[in-house]
């Protein structure tokens, strides 16, 4: 039932949204529409019976698909993401101001019920719908209300990510046709019994798929191009949110598939992983643009992510899940300063920035506390996810770890570089008038800090919700 | 056969009304009249009432699925008239005699859908033809419909003519039209001719659902005539003579599947090529709904190339899905005057609600989740898996699909994004209404294809 | 060689000859003509296949009312021998090729069918009589026979709106 | 058991306290306050620590564990966060809570200048580099550790670009913390491969099983942590960020960049101590790159002119005696040099803290001269310190100093050797300091020598403390030579080193042979001094370096070969990568896929002639094929 | 006379008339071509009529094999002769327009 409410809250709401004419008033509703999802999720969380959290209804009988909703440990943690990611992002963005604000708020809504629809489904075929759902109204807000080059790439992700989820519909389609009771519910994929070979391709269909989304190297360069485009509070949703759903569908709908083929090839998937993490931080320290920066960074985490998923041990399951959650709230903290710099400055290119920390220190201080969170500094969040992916990655092979952890280091220097430049030394033209964060955007900014410190030192309420799911795959693998 | 009763006799109605009728716009009326009767006598049909008792041989075979199918065609028909009738009054100065014509093809339309038999088959498809090239060539000052009735005639002989030596071929072959005998060859040595028959009438009903290579006509042809006949055969003809497509290689040839299929699979990939890439360079919206429809015959070639109970329910679905979207693009084009692309520029803002639905056909014809031309492209997708081989067809099929995504957007690109003057279109109440009914259905179709599908089932 | 079989050959080189000179003629009055005398042939074979019926049937709509009608359209817009221009020189070549190749290719297949000696064909019979003919048609085919008829409406409502003037 | 070691929390807790409320309520503290009350928290941790410490000296004190909550708990990998106190951490309690105390009273006074916010600031993050560090030699386990490690290493990073404005400080700060972050990554895979091998990273389970291990394996371990210690301890080839360090208040520089975090490296391999005992490879790595460090870091401290970097490379080439120490496996030693050096060098620091200070932010030597009399107090402390550094007896580091190189000389004399050919220079750069700095006759501007003047009693007690406790510290680890309750610090540490201690072959040097050296370095080293003193006194340096003077001066031009080889390469990859592999390469095929679609498409319409005869010549070939395909295949 | 001299013949004729199509530039000529193809179909069913009757004459003279196939013919011509009248008026209004019946100037639609 809970995990009902999830969608249908904001999708109703947003729905509605597009009804308010008023600015200020569909603000207020699109905050106390994602406020009352984040309540729902509360429930769930509080709330620990199949019967509460999980819904089932008939949808297309003909089609061996159901309405199936399930909420384990890594849906509820990714639903909580979603959910608190949104009144945040409401919250930090509060002063930017749209053109026809009701389908903008509208569209965020509805793209929110799609993605949480991808974290909770338990069909094959629903999994598949929200999976696009989630897709179209990014689609719209990033090409309506983005950047100047918007459209062109905008529409480079969409058709990217559509090939994607053709591929991953192909692959579906064929295991539907090989369950024994043509079902698309997720305990008869299951059990489907595939031959190696089946295996194989199918593992490719799938992963393509969801190696786009995430973004996995070599299929990211779309990503810089849409983060830069999209307007800040869609960027937001897309690196803290979309990009999960491609780690998630992994555990989701990859690994328990195809385990067979997920230990053969998962050094491929390593040694891309690995690769893009090195060279997308490689990137990062050559770029100009705050946007672009965190892309190629965000990539690099994904990498790591995506790579923990695939060495098949507990330590690098587990760290890539609070990682999940993590690397959310962290990137999430830096699109809010991006947003607030771009608002205020015009610009977000480092080069016609700096000095802005003289005049607005609390914007410093709270930008640094979630920078390095980005570079995993212990007591952060992050760090507790990244030790133990490294730790994973390290039992899967050493040098891959080794390799994996220049990163580590790339990220400091990427990452202070882009503090110096932006807020250190002297204040220029552009910076000279520079005020501080308001008090929407620093109770955003504080929450996200307090996130950062609570889940850095007690990270255990985590290990404990997903657990259940890592004992899954685990149990798969073997 | 209710239907092709009536439907001949409304045909012969509009005919004679025309004479005594001066009034222009009386016609639309009229028509409207005739295509509800047509509903009730199809849901007759259905439900096993016949209005007249007729003996036909066996000629005609009703299955559920054809008259399921029928009642789609009409009530696509049905909203074609709504959103469409009035500009058939204005192509030209025969507005009783253009809806007689629909109504003549609506016959061989159930001819088609029905037939059991390879003369039905041939006379339902001329029976179609005829008026379409009479229809494309109607707007007889504008040299382009002349030139694509032209065309079409040409071309649609030569075809005529290839259908029949495949027919002669099979009827070689077996020794009878009927399709219930089709299947074997009356001696073994025979089976060469059935098996040039079977390719040589595959051949031209591919010509007539403008399947490569044998498109070539679509795009000249689409694009000359007058533009809502363009959405009359782009939607429903071509519907209808791919269930005729379907129901013969399903009743008749299934048995030999191992022959044709490797041929039905070129058809289908080079349909999906041709259609898709050369949509993408199309400046007209209208020439690129012309590739699109070709693209779009791709994926139900798919069913054909599938023949099992998944592609009948693809055919289906696709059929209504593509036809209320094409009808649904095709009634906002007819209203505009610049077709290019550039046209549709910044009409979200001036008519938002016309803009969305738009945005819902587009979005259903490139087969986006929540608008029914999601599940018509599922379902036929399904059809070809379901087959167990060829998948590379299917991965094909998907990427090209992908690729159509880039020409339908730039429409919704164009309306949504981009500024510029928009055009003004003269929109009634009524036409709206109307509009939000087909991306009312449109979205309906994409939540629960059960409601259309299961009809099917008894 | 049996009367049939001589008459069978001259009916076909008789065909044959003429639908080519049909299709190579430039003037298309004698296009027409030519291809008249290929109906005549046709005729003749349907004779000597028993289909006798047909074979006047032939003559009188093909032949007789088919061909008037478009020797009717070609006096009437005057067109002759140097009113068409030649096609590109290679497309034609190609159109013959083509069409040579199709010819070939469909013999090519059909020719496993020949060595097996298919049976000659027996020399009476009563299928084409118009008494057979006309019983099957009223019975069986009473249906396409019927709407043949909205075909012919069609094409009548057609013809009236395409070729009426002054619109 | 409730007794005060379960308290040991709190000797970390009051740090963060007063980081929080310095940090939280920087704005509306007043600057006394916040002074006060950072220096306030941390005499309340050294307050706790000595009554730690008292409870580690009682007999039979075992190291004891506290375990504060779970951290990290997934099934086959527990890290509880802990705190272990014994001997070892105990005496580095001391060191941080009590040098750190000092330093904070001595910024109340020397930072003064600052406004109220950026005052308070200043303290917040003093005070949460004392709780990283005390994490850092509180913990458990590894990754306690590994968390203070890396906090103090961010510490260290705020505070060299404390004064952010200034680019080139920002620069000297990243340097700082990406260099740490290259020895952290070494130190992680270390503790991956601690954790491969032993299942666990807490000390107490880790140490009993080390001896089971393969040496192989316990090389690479151990390797890797010391490359964690080199960028923390500044050792080659990650030291030239500590010179550029001292951008930093130079509080700070005492504090973290002398007396304590500097010195995290030799805590950890000095915890470690089993594991590197059983490497003997690693363990002779660790003292050759001690050594080399030791003196390449002396030459360069010779030519330096800048007070602080003279100082900056002392620190690194003291450090390099500590890592000498421990690779020749004379823990007590490091450890012993570790806090003797605690309290000369943050001496030294805050006095060229207080010239600094009283010659308005003017540090290069070469501008001061005869301050002696002006600054009486920093004049005789700061003396204290040189003559401690350089190894006087009975100052405290020569006590310190000589305990490493008589153990360097059992294991091998050249080692020995050399490492008293640091010393010297060590004592011939400090008393070329000194001499520039406080003999000679004032060389800077006027308006300055009007101003100069002795610094306030904030500044000069700590100066004061830390003079007598770098004359007198060296009697805890008195030689056998000279006393009969000889040791007195080994004896204390024992428990921590013991199980090192017995596998080392006991051979110790007779005392003839310890006379003998002792005699060949004093002298050496008094000659060293005096040549310095009489030489700048007289005749100060002060034009610029010549001929290998300037490789010196230009520190061996190392920082450029840095630049060269490894920072303007990594940049022009990143400039290819981004030029070339991504925009023309990856995004160059993606955007090709539908650049080709676009040129298909051009090309594929021109099919569509509208020529009547192409179309059914096509629509014929299409028959001809499909046909043939068909029937013959 | 074997059945598949006439196969071939009925053949040859279709091609005939193919390449006339393929060949000419005068719709009337192309369109008359298509006719020439009509009528080798019918020959074919004709043929094929007869070849059917005799697989079964042998046993039962009076088998109503085969007529179903002239019946065939009979309506392909009734819809030869709807073409025509169609075809011969677009024709003629396509001359009407352009006063010509060239093939080759259809080329306003392309691309």
């Amino acid at each position: 039932m809970v995990a009902l409410l999830l969608i249908l809250i904001p999708l109703l709401g947003g729905l509605a949204a597009f009804f308010i004419k008023n600015e200020s008033t569909v603000k207020q509703w699109s905050l106390l529409v994602s406020l009352a999802a984040f309540v729902a999720i509360c429930i769930g969380l509080a709330n620990g019976n199949a019967a509460t959290r999980n819904f089932e209804a008939e949808w297309l009988p003909m089609l061996g698909s159901s309405f199936a909703l399930q909420m384990d440990g890594m849906s509820a943690l990714l639903c909580l993401l979603a959910t608190i990611t949104y009144p945040i992002i409401s919250i930090s963005t509060w002063k930017n101001t749209y053109k026809s604000a009701n389908s903008f708020f509208g569209l965020m809504l509805l793209a929110q019920a799609g993605i949480i629809g991808v974290f909770l489904a338990a069909d094959g075929l629903l999994f598949y719908f929200f999976w696009e759902l989630a897709l179209i109204p990014v689609y719209f807000l990033c090409s309506k209300w983005g950047g100047e080059k918007r459209i062109a790439a905008t529409f480079k992700f969409f058709v990217y990510t559509f090939v994607g989820s053709l591929l991953m519909l192909v692959g579906l389609l064929y295991l539907y046709y090989q369950t024994p009771n043509l079902s698309f519910s997720l305990q008869s994929l299951y059990e489907v019994k595939l031959t190696v070979a089946q295996q194989a391709w199918l593992f490719w269909l799938f992963f393509i798929a969801f190696a786009i989304k995430m973004p996995v190297f070599p299929f990211h360069t779309w990503q810089p191009d849409t983060y830069e485009q999209a307007p800040t509070a869609v960027t937001m949703v897309l690196s803290a949110l979309m990009v999960k759903m491609g780690l998630f569908a992994v555990v989701r709908w990859l690994i328990p598939l195809f385990p067979a083929a997920a230990i053969e090839y998962s050094n491929i998937v390593i040694i891309l992983s690995v690769t893009g993490m090195v060279y997308a931080s490689i990137l990062a320290m050559q770029q100009d643009d705050l946007k672009r920066l965190i892309a190629y960074s965000s990539i690099a985490h994904i990498g790591l992510m995506s790579a923990a998923l695939f060495v098949n041990n507990e330590s690098g399951l587990q760290g890539a899940m609070i990682q999940f959650f993590s690397h959310g709230v962290n990137v999430l903290g830096m699109w809010i300063v991006v947003n607030l710099i771009e608002q205020q400055f015009g610009t977000r290119k480092m080069s016609e920035l700096g000095g802005i920390a003289q005049k607005a220190p609390t914007l410093t201080i709270l930008l640094v506390i979630v920078a390095l969170a980005n570079v995993a500094l212990p007591l952060t969040n992050a760090f507790v996810g990244e030790f133990l992916m490294f730790n994973g990655l390290f039992k899967f092979n050493a040098w891959y770890a080794a390799i994996g952890g220049l990163s580590i280091i790339l990220s400091a220097v990427y990452t202070l570089r882009m503090i110096q430049k932006v807020f250190y030394g002297n204040s220029n033209a552009v910076t000279a008038n520079a005020t501080d964060i308001g008090t929407m955007a620093k109770t955003g900014l504080a929450l996200i800090v307090i996130a950062i410190f609570v889940m850095g030192v007690f990270p255990k309420p985590v290990f404990a919700l997903v657990n259940d799911t890592v004992t899954m795959i685990l149990g798969i693998y073997k | 056969m209710n239907l092709i009763i009536i439907s001949a006799v409304w045909g012969i109605v509009m005919m004679f009304s025309g004479l005594f009728i001066k009034n222009k716009s009386t016609a639309k009326t009229i028509a409207l009249m005739g295509a509800v009767a047509l509903l009730i006598a199809n849901l007759f049909d259905l439900s096993g009432v016949m209005l007249i008792n007729t003996n036909f041989n066996g000629m005609l075979l009703f299955d559920r699925f054809s008259l399921v199918f029928l009642t789609v065609v009409i009530i696509a028909l049905i909203f074609y008239f709504l959103l469409s009738g009035k500009h058939i009054e204005e192509v030209g100065n025969h507005p009783y005699e253009y809806f007689a014509l629909i109504f003549f093809i609506m016959c061989g339309v159930a001819l088609v859908a029905v037939f059991n038999n390879l003369l039905i088959l041939f006379i339902g498809i001329e029976i179609i033809s005829i008026p379409l090239y009479i229809l494309t060539g109607s707007d007889k000052r504008n040299l382009k419909s002349n030139e694509a009735a032209l065309k079409y005639f040409l071309m649609g002989a030569f075809s005529t003519g290839i259908l029949l030596l495949g027919i002669a071929f099979i009827y070689g072959g077996t020794g009878s039209f009927q399709v219930e005998k089709l299947a074997m060859p009356s001696k073994d040595v025979y089976t060469i001719f059935l098996a040039s028959g079977t390719v040589l009438v595959m051949i031209a009903l591919s010509f007539k659902v403008s399947a490569a290579p044998f498109h070539f006509w679509t795009p000249d042809v689409y694009d000359g005539a007058p533009t809502v006949f363009t959405s009359f055969m782009a939607t429903i003809v071509k519907v209808a003579l791919f269930v005729g497509f379907l129901n013969l290689f399903t009743n008749a040839f299934s048995v030999r599947y191992g022959d044709w299929k490797l041929t039905v699979a070129i058809i289908t990939a080079l349909t999906l090529f041709i259609g898709n890439i050369t949509a993408v360079f199309q400046q007209s919206v209208k020439r690129m709904l012309a590739y699109s429809s070709i693209a779009q015959a791709g994926f139900m070639m798919l069913t054909v190339f599938a023949i099992n109970d998944m592609s009948k329910q693809g055919m289906l679905l696709y059929a209504a899905a593509y036809s209320l979207a094409t009808i649904g693009i095709f009634s906002v084009l007819v209203k505009m005057k610049d077709y290019t692309f550039d046209g549709f520029n910044g009409l979200a803002k001036k008519e938002p609600l016309v803009a969305f639905v738009l945005t819902v056909c587009f979005l259903s014809l490139a087969g986006i989740p929540l608008t029914a031309g999601f599940f018509a492209k599922y379902f036929v997708l399904a059809a070809a898996v379901k087959t167990g081989a060829d998948l590379w067809l299917v991965i094909f099929a998907v990427l090209m699909a992908a690729v159509s995504v880039y020409y339908y957007f730039r429409v919704i690109q164009a309306m949504y994004f981009k500024e510029g003057e928009p055009q003004t279109i003269d929109t009634t109440p009524m036409f709206k209404a109307v509009l939000i009914a087909v991306a009312a259905l449109i979205i309906l179709l994409g939540m629960l294809p059960s409601l259309l599908v299961n009809r099917l089932l008894l | 060689m049996s009367i049939t079989e001589i008459l069978f050959w001259f009916l076909s080189a008789l065909a044959l000859g003429a639908a080519l000179m049909m299709v190579t003629n430039k003037n298309p009055v004698y296009s027409v003509l030519w291809l008249i005398v290929v109906f005549f042939a046709i005729s003749g074979h349907y004779i000597l296949l028993n289909a006798q019926f047909l074979a006047i049937v032939n003559i009188i709509v093909y032949a007789g009312a088919i061909m008037v009608l478009f020797l009717f359209v070609i006096m009437l817009m005057n067109l002759n021998a140097d009113s068409e221009p030649q096609k590109n020189k290679w497309m034609k070549l190609a159109g013959a090729v083509a069409g040579g190749c199709l010819l070939l290719v469909f013999v090519a297949a059909l020719r496993q069918v020949e060595f097996l000696k298919l049976e000659t064909i027996t020399p009476d019979g009563p299928t084409g009589l118009i008494r057979r003919l006309g019983y099957v048609l009223f019975t069986d085919y009473v249906l396409p026979f019927e709407i043949a008829s909205v075909l012919f409406l069609s094409a009548m409502v057609g013809a009236v709106v395409i070729g009426k003037k002054g619109d | 058991m409730k007794s005060i070691i379960d308290l040991v929390y709190l000797v970390p807790l009051f740090p963060l306290i007063g980081f929080l409320i310095n940090g939280l309520g920087r704005k509306n503290l007043s600057k006394s306050l916040s002074g006060m009350l950072g220096s306030g928290v941390i005499l309340a941790s050294f307050i706790v620590s000595v009554l730690l410490f008292n409870e580690t000296r009682a007999e039979g004190f075992t190291a004891t564990t506290v375990n504060l909550f779970e951290f990290i708990n997934v099934a086959s990998l527990n890290i509880p966060f802990a705190f272990q106190v014994d001997q070892l951490s105990a005496i580095f309690l001391l060191i941080i809570t009590g040098v750190g105390f000092l330093i904070h009273v001595y910024s109340t006074s020397y930072m003064h200048e600052e406004e109220p916010y950026h005052f308070a600031r200043y303290f917040a993050y003093l005070n949460l580099f004392v709780f990283s560090m005390l994490l850092l030699v509180l913990g458990a386990n590894y990754l306690i550790m590994f968390i203070g490690w890396e906090g103090v290493g961010l510490c260290s990073y705020l505070l060299i670009g404390y004064w952010f404005k200034n680019t080139e400080y920002g620069n000297a700060a990243r340097k700082a913390f990406v260099m740490n972050r290259i020895g952290d990554l070494g130190f992680l895979l270390g503790l991956f491969f601690i954790l491969q091998q032993f299942g666990s990273l807490t000390f107490s389970e880790i140490f009993p099983q080390a001896q089971g291990a393969e040496v192989g394996i316990l090389t690479v371990i151990t390797l890797l942590l010391f490359v964690g210690a080199m960028g923390k301890s500044a050792q080659i080839p990650l030291y030239t960020w500590l010179p550029d360090a001292m951008a930093g208040p130079t509080p700070v520089s005492a504090l973290i960049h002398a007396a304590t975090m500097v010195t995290a490296g030799i805590y950890m391999i000095a915890r470690s101590n089993i594991l590197y005992t059983l490497a003997p490879v690693s363990q002779t790595v660790v003292a050759i790159v001690g050594l080399s460090t030791a003196i390449l870091a002396a030459t360069i401290a010779i030519k330096q002119n800048d007070i602080k970097k003279v100082l900056a490379y002392s620190t690194v080439s003291q450090l390099g005696y500590m890592f000498l120490g421990l690779g020749v496996g004379a823990y007590t030693g490091a450890v012993f040099h570790v806090m003797t050096h605690a309290f000369f060098k943050a001496l030294l620091f805050l006095g060229a803290g207080s010239v600094i200070h009283a010659m308005h932010h003017e540090q290069d030597i070469r501008k001061m001269g005869g301050l002696s009399k002006k600054l009486p107090t920093t004049h005789w402390t700061f003396l204290v310190g040189c003559i401690a550094i350089a190894g006087i007896p009975p100052f405290s580091g020569f006590f310190s100093k000589d305990e490493i190189l008589v153990n360097a000389y059992t294991h091998n004399p050249i080692l020995y050797w050399i490492g008293l050919g640091g010393a010297l220079m060590t004592a011939f750069y400090m008393f070329r300091l000194y001499a520039m700095t406080f003999r000679g006759s004032f060389r800077g501007t006027h308006e300055q020598e009007h101003h100069l003047h002795e610094s306030p009693w904030q500044m000069t007690m700590p100066l004061i403390v830390l003079a007598i406790l770098a004359a007198v510290a060296g009697f805890i680890g008195i030689p056998e030579l000279f006393a009969t309750d000889a040791h007195r610090l080994e004896h204390y540490l024992a428990p921590v080193f013991e199980a090192s201690t017995k596998l080392k072959d006991a051979h110790t040097l007779t005392h003839s042979t310890e006379y003998m050296l002792l005699g060949v370095s004093l002298t050496l080293i008094t000659i060293s001094i005096v040549y310095a003193w009489s030489r700048f006194s007289k005749k100060p340096e002060t034009n610029d370096a010549t001929g290998f003077g300037k490789v010196l001066a230009n520190k061996w031009y190392v920082d450029e070969l840095y630049d060269s080889i490894i920072t303007k390469p990594l940049n022009a990859v990143a400039a290819i990568f981004n030029r070339y592999v991504e925009k023309s390469g990856i995004d160059g095929v993606v955007n090709g896929v539908g650049k080709s679609i676009h040129w298909g498409s051009r090309q594929l319409r021109l099919l569509q002639n509208g020529q009547v005869g192409t179309y059914v010549l096509w629509m014929v070939l299409g028959i001809l094929f499909l046909y043939v395909v068909t029937i013959f295949f | 006379m074997p059945i598949n001299y006439y196969i071939i013949l009925a053949i040859a004729l279709f091609s005939i008339g193919v390449m006339g199509v393929l060949t000419r530039r005068n719709a009337i000529i192309i369109f008359m071509c298509v006719e020439l193809m009509l009528n080798a179909v019918n020959l074919l069913l004709v043929a094929f009529s007869k070849m059917h009757y005799s697989n079964v004459a042998s046993f039962n003279p009076s088998s109503p094999v085969g007529t179903e196939a002239q019946v065939f013919v009979f309506f392909i011509m009734v819809v030869a002769a709807a073409e025509v009248s169609v075809g011969l008026a677009i024709i003629v209004m396509m001359y009407r327009n352009i006063h010509s019946v060239d093939v080759n100037f259809l080329n306003r639609l392309k691309h």
